[in-house]
């Protein structure tokens, strides 16, 4: 079956950032993402699980963009200018994807 | 003197208050005993819908009290106010940096609605009416004391921490959109639209709060467990202290206006207590930087305890004192 | 006509419809208020559970009616007959495409439970009896308009969308299950059973329908901020038109078959309301192309409201007058 | 004996058994019908606090009864002890490995909180009285006879099973410590704290053991669907043999301690029944090589309906029969 | 520690054709697959969030299979015959397992 | 944007298994993980989804490690000793993070 190239990015971030963040990505003309709910984790700033919430604050979720290989760089761009100043993981790994007119 | 001890012994023998506390110990020891929290957020709707329905319905009631431009009015410059007042203990008693501190004092100027509901709960049992409009100077509180607390940190820097789009999420947070949303539908309705949804939003009023506070207890437990490290002795102090110099301001602005004893209590615990939900959120988009480990052990972990077991019970002594009632 | 307007005006300020419109009003505002799916879920399943339980209790209370297996056959009928009127009227009031259409189509000829429970609700208020297998009735309502609208496809198209997985699935979706199921629960367990569980499924039933429409006004308002471009003026019109001769097809059987006032308001709100849960759900599976935001849009932000606020008071009073009870 | 028969039909056609009939046949035809999983778990909670408080009110009213350390004591030994029974008769019955034999066994020792809900409710509507300190037994017969069945491997294997970690997760498990908790709660607060929650744990109680027993079919006509392949004969008949022993054990016991009729029905049941909770949790650890789709289908799938629907009332029967109540 | 070569293939779908996936999956030999729950996502059909929904209609899941790199095609295939028509992304990268006798 | 090799580890393991494993990591001075829920699966053992328990006992979670290339043969290990007795799978694959430092 007929694959592409494409890069999958992966940001994990407060759940309070999601909205902002998605409206930077939007912005920056990816025309794609998905985004997955997380139940804890642990990281510089300590431990926390989804269970130990009373509120959205402090929640974070997980948000995947395939996107081609040249918007890579646009895209981290604007991701970086959302998630700066607040904790959170991005990573960005190879990939093929069927069906590239989708995206 | 006895009374105030009978009435607070009374009431931390009460399902309430044991049901928070088997959450504590439970976390404490480290038991899986969790709520998920698709039910607590459940529970926290249907508190909102029903504490807001009946201070609706009560307005309808009573007819529109005289108080309730002004009582609106000193709650929000009460929670413009009370930041400032914790700001400068917090530099007096910590050593925490001015961004924690503002962080911290926010949450001082908010309100906790859970603390509010207990408070009405206590009233009911002891059977001291209130002004039904409370309700609506609770969700108006909820909001002013954020923006005193980036006031305070814009002071101290530069950088622009709020804007529109967090403004409106502030203003329009879940809670207070809620509340208010049932405060007017209660008022609409009235006596008649309570007597439909009665058996639902009345009787099981108080169980609800019960499995409610067993899942708060749970959330502080965890959080004194995980965070208590952070809580140096002046901290502790202050979690103590502030909702003790809330209260007063809360006295005060209550005699001012008239309210009747019910009405000074809540006046009291609003000023009292502190946020722990709201705020936080507003936390962590506009202050990324200060530690939630800080404020919310202190909110959840120090000052909500505190009101809920001595607090409420001594607020309401003082305001009987106060007002003659 | 003054009844028609007075009853209309007492269903708008109920708890039940301002519920709806706090939460309208709070997607459209943007604000952050949600419940949690698995709690909207819950509570569709208590309602379904107790509004099925309650329809069979009532069966065995005043013994099976004659017109049961008529009623059935009826609204079968109904389902199959009314996505041909609504694709015939969509044709001529919109630019839909055929697959469009049609899907459009088969929700028009489902039911929504939810507007069928408002509807039983408000006849409660009004004293007004229906007979208990009108729940059965709804039930049997659910699917058959699938059919009509797949068929209505195929008839353009090649293409074999239905298969057996997607047959049982709709047959066998969990609300049709779950109405039924406790239809004869309520049957073999007669008021007897009734007693043992009334203070569950009776007493708090308008409260918890209160949240679940405050969820459905979200949803709703949600849906037309997002979807609300779609919306064309012959949209729109199609959408408060269907109803109203959907419900003339209702009372038409209502009256043929002899139902008393209360069943003849509720089979024209089955005909009058469209589907949002399983229809939306084969659509998916069985017309990937058609556009949901059309679809729920309609049924949920245009039709739902219309039937909640107007279609239901209009229907009773017509039903009254038609069967001059 | 016409007695037991009809208490038998009678319980059959309660709405409690028909919802968990339901369920099973709605599991077995793949309708899609589910319960969420935090509103179960919701539910749960609910049933474990009102049982557990109810539980500690009923000791506060009638006074300390001298069984209850005895009684606990009672419990503890019979959940050690059954465990080797049921192993001798697994090795006898079926030929499962020792490791699949030795973690069935542990189910067998512990117990089934629902049961036992379960026969309260019988219990009440049949107007018996039973020892309010029966909730603290059942906490206490939990834990054991997981202890038993990792004694029972490892004198077959080498392999150190228990660690620190695991013993606390047991003793601790969420379930444990609501029951005891809010039994604590229910004894502290006594008659005056039943009051204020009245209609939030007792009024609703049975209704929501009605949707709880529908998610636990549905659960157990899953487990059948996929695991009944496992289901040799020998296992059948073991799943029906075991509760029956287990139950002469409850009565035993139960008459020895002087329990009351109530008392010693629920005794029966303790014994009777298998866990699927905290049992299959610790099993995943200790013992992830055992077959949960044995496990799980035989006690939830076999021994659980078997008790709900013939049990209950066979050893109410017998109960009464001995105790002359 | 030693690893294997694999494939980690992530399909995003909607959840109403969950099933109807995991079948074809399991008959093209597919022997083990995760299945994740989605929040909600972006894509050419417009945006969606779980709590806009009042229904399992048009909410999605993400299955992940880790194959054999020989696998790949038959799973392609057989993943691309539930998806054609309906929405959704489907992506593979390279990846390391443990314990190859496990799949 | 500047961006550093990194690997990404991914475990599905049970629910019960959870905090053991997160402790394991963490003793093998791994700084960072995030935990996701997992809504249903089939492998060897046969299949389940969570709809289908009654309790936390066979559900799974997922747990992601962004790590340091020289990191991943103590993690592995670290792992290993958790799940090797239980089910479940572990894979590796090649990423690009942002933010070094953070890890
Ligand atoms: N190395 C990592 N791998 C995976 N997730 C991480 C990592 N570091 C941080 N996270 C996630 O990001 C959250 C915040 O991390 P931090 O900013 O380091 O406190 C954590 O709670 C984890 O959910
Ligand atoms: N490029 C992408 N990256 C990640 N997820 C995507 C992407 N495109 C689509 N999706 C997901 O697939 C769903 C349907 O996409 P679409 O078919 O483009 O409407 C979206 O709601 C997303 O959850
Ligand atoms: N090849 C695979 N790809 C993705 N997930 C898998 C795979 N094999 C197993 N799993 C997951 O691990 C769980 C246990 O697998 P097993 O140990 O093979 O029974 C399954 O329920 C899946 O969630
Ligand atoms: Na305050
Ligand atoms: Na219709
Ligand atoms: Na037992």
């Amino acid at each position: 079956m007929q694959t592409h190239d494409a890069k999958r990015v992966e940001i994990t971030i407060e759940a309070v950032m999601q909205k902002r963040l998605t409206d930077a990505i939007e912005a920056a003309d990816v025309t794609g993402y998905t985004v997955l709910p997380v139940l804890g984790g642990s990281g510089r700033s300590g431990g926390w699980s989804r269970e130990g919430q009373i509120s959205r604050a402090s929640g974070m979720v997980q948000v995947i963009c395939i996107i081609r290989p040249e918007m890579v760089d646009a895209l981290l761009d604007a991701a970086f200018a959302v998630v700066d100043r607040h904790i959170g993981v991005v990573s960005v790994c190879d990939c093929q994807v069927l069906r590239a007119e989708r995206f | 003197m006895d009374d105030i001890l009978s009435l607070a012994a009374n009431n931390l023998v009460s399902p309430i208050i044991l049901s928070f506390a088997l959450g504590v110990l439970a976390a404490l020891a480290r038991s899986d005993l969790s709520i998920p929290e698709a039910v607590a957020k459940g529970m926290s709707i249907y508190l909102l819908f029903a504490i807001g329905f009946k201070g609706g319905v009560s307005v309808a009631d009573h007819g529109i009290d005289g108080t309730l431009g002004l009582s609106l009015l000193a709650g929000i410059i009460l929670s413009f106010a009370l930041p400032l007042i914790a700001f400068g203990l917090l530099q007096f008693m910590s050593k925490l940096s001015r961004l924690d501190a503002a962080a911290v004092a926010a949450h001082y100027g908010s309100i906790s609605i859970v603390t509010f509901v207990a408070a009405t709960s206590v009233l009911e049992s002891s059977g001291i009416a209130s002004e039904g409009h409370m309700v609506a100077v609770a969700a108006a509180m909820e909001a002013p004391a954020i923006l005193s607390a980036l006031w305070l940190v814009s002071r101290g820097s530069s950088g622009q921490r709020m804007d529109n789009d967090l403004m409106r999420e502030i203003l329009l947070n879940g809670s207070i959109v809620l509340l208010i949303g049932a405060f007017f539908i209660g008022w609409a309705t009235g006596p008649a639209g309570l007597a439909e949804i009665e058996s639902f939003i009345v009787a099981p009023f108080k169980g609800v709060l019960c499995l409610f506070l067993l899942d708060m207890g749970l959330v502080a437990g965890r959080g004194l467990r995980e965070g208590g490290g952070v809580m140096r002795p002046g901290l502790l102090a202050f979690g103590v202290l502030m909702p003790v110099i809330g209260s007063v301001f809360g006295l005060g602005a209550g005699l001012l206006l008239g309210l009747s004893t019910g009405g000074v209590v809540l006046m009291m615990v609003l000023s009292a207590s502190a946020s722990y939900i709201a705020v936080p959120a507003a936390m962590r988009v506009a202050l990324p930087e200060a530690k939630p480990s800080i404020y919310l052990t202190l909110s959840l972990g120090v000052t909500f305890p505190f009101n809920l077991t001595i607090g409420i019970p001594l607020y309401l002594a003082v305001a009987q004192f106060a007002t003659g009632g």
